[in-house]
């Protein structure tokens, strides 16, 4: 049993984290925020210049072949940073579900530009309740609900009914006809876009399996999840630290408002909820590539309980405790808290993955 | 114990409610009912209406030309108007300066203040909190110097809410700096088009501009505009805070967000999830207990009488349940749609009702901040109450 | 709206009170929970001429006519001397429900007798989960499990499944051959039996007609729960007092722990248990013989759960504060952590009740 | 980073589990299993069983006759045998007393007492708390004054644990009254059996007797029953705090309890009923974190070296945790059978599992309270690790 990483790792953690601190300042990011695209392509070649993109690809698509623990490192960095470039989804997801769905012809095409940040792929899955996306024909119609950076993306994979009744799954190229991008910022700066196709033309990617294309989408997600898990535990890392020392400095009645007791409950309170976060936060790393389904669901759910229950404790009493300071977009506490709150509500609520880890136990 | 209402207090409500639902303009309505911010026309459009009415200062005795409410008739008042979907009242007019006014004012001060705000034609804020006070609001910098007729004051006051649409604030000035604390501390009324008043916003975490910094610099304030003696202030802004806690439950406001939290669950089908509706089953019990916490105290407060009339400690309890129900009803509406929730500021994604769920989660953050932290309100129920 | 009480309302609640403090002291009740039965007969003659015992029943019937709120008010009182006596079930339960089932000649021959304290009379429902009641040839055989003082009734009422599979009220007498009673202490001092029937005589109470009946066995059921409502916040209002006493005298570090800040905001947290508690116990008095039986479960519900909620967070921080002190059985505050813990689990726990008000609530 | 445990620790687990399947008394199994109170006899057997097989100090180095095992080894050792129904080691002799005596106890001490300890001949009970002193464990009063080769030793020491089986108690007694708080304390060694040591027991909410009083009248002990330098017993003290919290989590006893809450509410058909099922779910998540959270502090002690083998303030997260989620446990295990839960040491009545679940609920109470409460391990995480 080992809980220290490796050298290499470390070095890793340190450049991005290098990179954070001097290439992405709060008030970097403010400007990209408010810049019209709300992402900077000049970052995301900074990233692809320190070869982070290709992190998580086979090496020989130019990848570094690295996984979800040091995916889960760089996650965390970035997440102190809040990094609004479409990392979670265009090098992290899409390259997961790409090696597990595609062919090497398409792999040998798009693997590569990914590693160099050369194109943005990114999958769109969920499908807004009323116009699920179906597939006649080979072309696409329906719409894809709150994709994370489906805006910035040139190529799209594309989940659908098939005239079979068979999940499959399509790349489609965002600038195509019939593909309408309703890009918007989301509540914690970031970017997505509801996805709007009309008979739009596409490609099918997978072999035509529906249960294997479900689960390699299911796993390339699960991925997905373990990485947003050690954003999340970034986030809060930084969030602790930043409130702590707040109530160090803050004066009010003549002391610093740290020598409260009840504000110093809070505080170690908030702490017990970050180590249990930081150890899920391993464990999702190290299980979210288990090929048992159930085990490895079973694991990730219980993860983003204590992640997701620890992101609302912090988040909200973070806030609290800086008091009126809290409350202002000046600060970037607020940005985490905001940041925070979504991940909550990403990739499934705490309500269910509690719901779901408890069929999972019972049937075990 | 009875716990109904008078049949004299049911056709009171019946009246209320008769008159809200005529002349409560829709668009107000439509923008209370989703939750979208209004802005200062909307306010001053539904004070006029009201003050037409004769129902300008709910809280007014007659002799200042109020309807003379008790408190079980204001309440009902408020709870209607919340229900229907009118604008939450400006306090800081009604509820915080005109108090002070009656109690301490010259008569003078009393006739050039009062029948203004009643009548929404002066639009006030309020310059207690400053910059690095917090919750220690004794602790006031701002500095007014005398100087023949008037005092020139010199400072900054932050957290003003709705600032930048105020025609009068008023503030805490240190008048002896070489006094203790609560001493030395003066109670001013300010022109906010005084030069030398500066309104900065600030932005708030759901990128709202509610609230401001206000700078001011050698400003000239006649010393006419003095509450009380110099120096007492502190005993007028206690007075004042007291009187900012009526109505501090929001059991109204609650009432009319937790429908909207079950019509968004149903049409969501959250319902059908158990945790999930049990979460809003947990709130709708803890909102049915605190409105009868809020009743008792009421009336106990109307057993008390009129001389003791600003809100006990017990105001406290009603801040602390209040504040924590709406931060629930707005967490769970958010949760209730979920993705959709995340667009920010985009009318036209997802479900109408989607469109400030999100923000208005952040937004509602304030409430255990504001007015007292709901620390603070602990303590004051540990020492006030329970005698800690 | 008036939440003052009475003069009439105050005296009896004075009369209780004193008789509590005079007769009823700690001393004197851990003699009674240590003797053989577990209760005293002479203090429920006490009780009898004290006129209590005949507060729920008729004036026809020798009874004083009050209602909830009186019952509520005398609950109290007693919940804080944590009386030992079968009053909830033998005063509130039992005379309610006769009132509603039984016949006039029945009402003549018992309620007289219950209101001097002559009889004690008891309702048997729940039935053990293996082992249901059923009737067969006017002669009841199966178990009831953990009735609250069964074992000092001279009359049980049983529920049984009847021959035609409809539910029906029995009385039978708990010295009658087939009646097995199985006495024992529970964990708050109280005494409850499991009733072992085999073949028991008994003699049908009710009418006949299933609803009415099973309407009849809830709506006295619901008069209980209200009075039991009444008796936890007045075991509620003793233990916060005397746990904030213990946090003014017990010195610690140099000072009473009561200047602790964690401590006295735990301390402001029990007492908003306490206030939202007694303003459901008020609602409850008042609705909990609202002959709207949907209305008047969802209210019973909606004060069940606060009421719950608030006994497990009062007993568990009073005792918490206490420290170890709190631990001892010597203390009367132990005393009410146990009979605040079997209230929150009697007549439902606050789960069920959440979820039937939850239903109660989508359906009106 | 590999959570795995590697080979070698697996085969050591391995064999742990069939000694303890082997030879672990199936009479004192059933009761762990079934919460039932152990006495004097249970342990001892069992440790003596230990003690034959050479694990009698599972946490003692060899030179003192332990197996010298590290933590992850210890940590598997007290897994195994709490999952199998082993009795939980008696701390008081094994980790408290033992690792003071390595520490700080001469040759003879050594001598003396370690080997008795070890071979489950004689039994320690700790003399720490006073009446009146709670958390504030320096506030010593126990008087003990040198007289020739003695200490006479005067004064009450109270939750004392299983002192009614003890042979031995370690007691900080104060030798210097003029001294400031934590100096003028010294640490004595003091025979159960000497005149004028009385136990009392005290029954605690449960109807338990597991505490007692212990009055020391004009006790005669040895002065070579000090442990170290007089005045300096604070020092000692402090070191053996340090020690009690090794294992403080619980994980094994927790992970146990869990196994029978499941079988329980799943006999009860508890686990239908959504709202309790993801209270069960909840209390499982909580405790796979914790389990991860204890062996990384537990890595990170062993990393840290023999030198340092106290746990620090990290300690104090796995105690509120491990407290946290037993008490938990139990209060869903009493709440999964419901009415039956009630009955008061009734073997008999209801399902068989549900005899005990009612005071185990009440006896757990203690945990957050003892051993430094949870407040104060608060304290200890807020200054120690936060720096507040």
């Amino acid at each position: 049993m080992d809980f220290e990483f490796t050298e290499d790792q470390r070095a890793l953690e340190d450049t991005v984290r290098r990179f954070v601190a001097r290439d992405y300042t709060f008030e970097k990011r403010r400007a990209i925020r408010d810049s019209d695209p709300g992402w900077s392509r000049e970052v995301w070649q900074g990233l692809a210049d320190l070869g982070v993109l290709a992190l998580n690809l086979d090496e020989d698509y130019g990848g570094l072949g690295y996984g979800p623990q040091e995916t889960g490192l760089v996650m965390g960095a970035f997440g102190a940073g809040l990094l609004l470039e479409p990392y979670l989804a265009a090098a992290v997801i899409a390259p997961a579900l790409i090696r597990r769905v595609a062919s090497a012809n398409f792999q040998e095409e798009w693997l590569p530009a990914i590693a160099t940040g050369a194109a943005i792929v990114v999958l769109a899955h969920a499908d807004a309740r009323q116009a699920p996306v179906t597939e006649i024909g080979g072309n696409l119609s329906g719409r894809k609900a709150v994709v994370a950076h489906g805006g910035c993306a040139d190529l799209l994979l594309v989940s659908a009914r098939t005239a079979r009744g068979e999940t499959g799954l399509f790349a489609v190229t965002s600038g195509a006809e019939g593909v309408h991008l309703r890009d918007y910022p989301t509540l914690d700066g970031q970017r997505a876009a509801d996805i709007v196709l009309s008979n739009a033309p596409a490609m099918r990617l997978d072999a035509g399996t529906h249960d294997a294309t479900l689960e390699a989408i299911e796993a390339a997600l699960d991925i997905g999840l373990a990485a947003l898990c050690a954003e999340a535990v970034g986030i809060m890392d930084a969030t602790v630290a930043a409130t702590t020392d707040y109530l160090k400095t803050r004066q009010q009645f003549g002391q610093p408002i740290g020598r409260f007791q009840a504000l110093q409950h809070r505080m170690a309170d908030m702490l017990l909820h970050l180590e249990q976060a930081r150890s899920m936060s391993y464990i999702a790393a190290l299980h979210c590539t288990d090929p048992n389904r159930a085990a490895r669901r079973r694991t990730l759910s219980a993860a983003k309980v204590t992640i997701g229950q620890a992101c609302r404790f912090i988040a909200q009493n973070a806030v609290q405790l800086h008091g009126g300071m809290g409350m202002t977009d000046e600060l970037i506490l607020s940005h985490w808290f905001k940041r925070l709150t979504a991940i909550e509500m990403t990739f499934g609520d705490t309500d269910f993955h509690l719901q779901r880890f408890a069929r999972l136990s019972r049937a075990a | 114990m009875d716990l109904n209402f008078t049949l004299e207090e049911s056709a009171f409500r019946a009246e209320v409610r008769n008159f809200v639902g005529e002349k409560l303009p829709a668009h107000i309505r439509d923008k209370v009912m989703n939750g979208v911010h209004l802005n200062r026309d909307d306010h001053i459009l539904w004070q006029r209406i009201l003050h037409q009415r004769g129902w300008g200062g709910p809280g007014w005795p007659r002799e200042f030309g109020g309807p003379g409410w008790t408190p079980a008739e204001q309440y009902i008042f408020e709870e209607e108007c919340a229900a229907a979907g009118a604008p939450r009242l400006i306090s800081f007019g009604l509820k915080m300066i005109a108090p002070v006014l009656m109690a301490f004012g010259t008569p003078q001060q009393q006739q050039r203040f009062l029948p203004k705000i009643m009548a929404g034609e002066e639009w006030w804020c309020q310059g207690y909190s400053e910059p690095g006070a917090g919750s220690d609001l004794a602790s006031v910098k701002t500095r007014a110097v005398r100087n023949g007729d008037f005092y020139v004051v010199n400072g900054q006051k932050t957290w003003t809410t709705l600032g930048q649409y105020a025609d009068w604030i008023f503030c805490l000035v240190r008048t002896d700096p070489a006094a203790k604390k609560q001493n030395g501390i003066s109670f001013l009324l300010i022109d906010m088009k005084s030069p030398g008043v500066t309104v900065r916003p600030i932005i708030t975490l759901d990128g709202a501009h509610e609230v401001n910094e206000v700078w001011l610099e050698d400003v000239k304030v006649p010393a006419a505009n003095l509450i009380g003696e110099e120096n007492r202030g502190w005993t007028y802004a206690k007075f004042l805070l007291g009187h900012e806690r009526t109505n501090i439950a929001g059991i109204g406001i609650a009432k009319r967000e937790l429908a909207r939290l079950k019509r968004i669950a149903a049409a969501e089908g959250r319902l059908d999830d158990p945790l999930f509706a049990a979460r809003v089953a947990q709130v709708e019990i803890d909102l049915m207990a605190l409105e009868i916490t809020n009743l008792r105290v009421l009336a106990a407060e109307s057993a008390a009488g009129r001389e003791k009339k600003a809100p006990g400690p017990e105001a406290s309890i009603l801040k602390i349940k209040g504040t924590e129900i709406q931060q629930a009803i707005t967490e769970l509406m958010m949760q209730a749609v979920g993705a959709y929730a995340l667009p920010f500021k985009q009318a036209d994604i997802g479900p109408d009702y989607a469109a400030n769920l999100g923000t208005g989660y952040c937004n509602l953050r304030k409430l255990s901040i504001f007015g007292g932290s709901n620390e603070i309100q602990k303590n004051i129920i540990s020492q006030m109450i329970l005698g800690l």
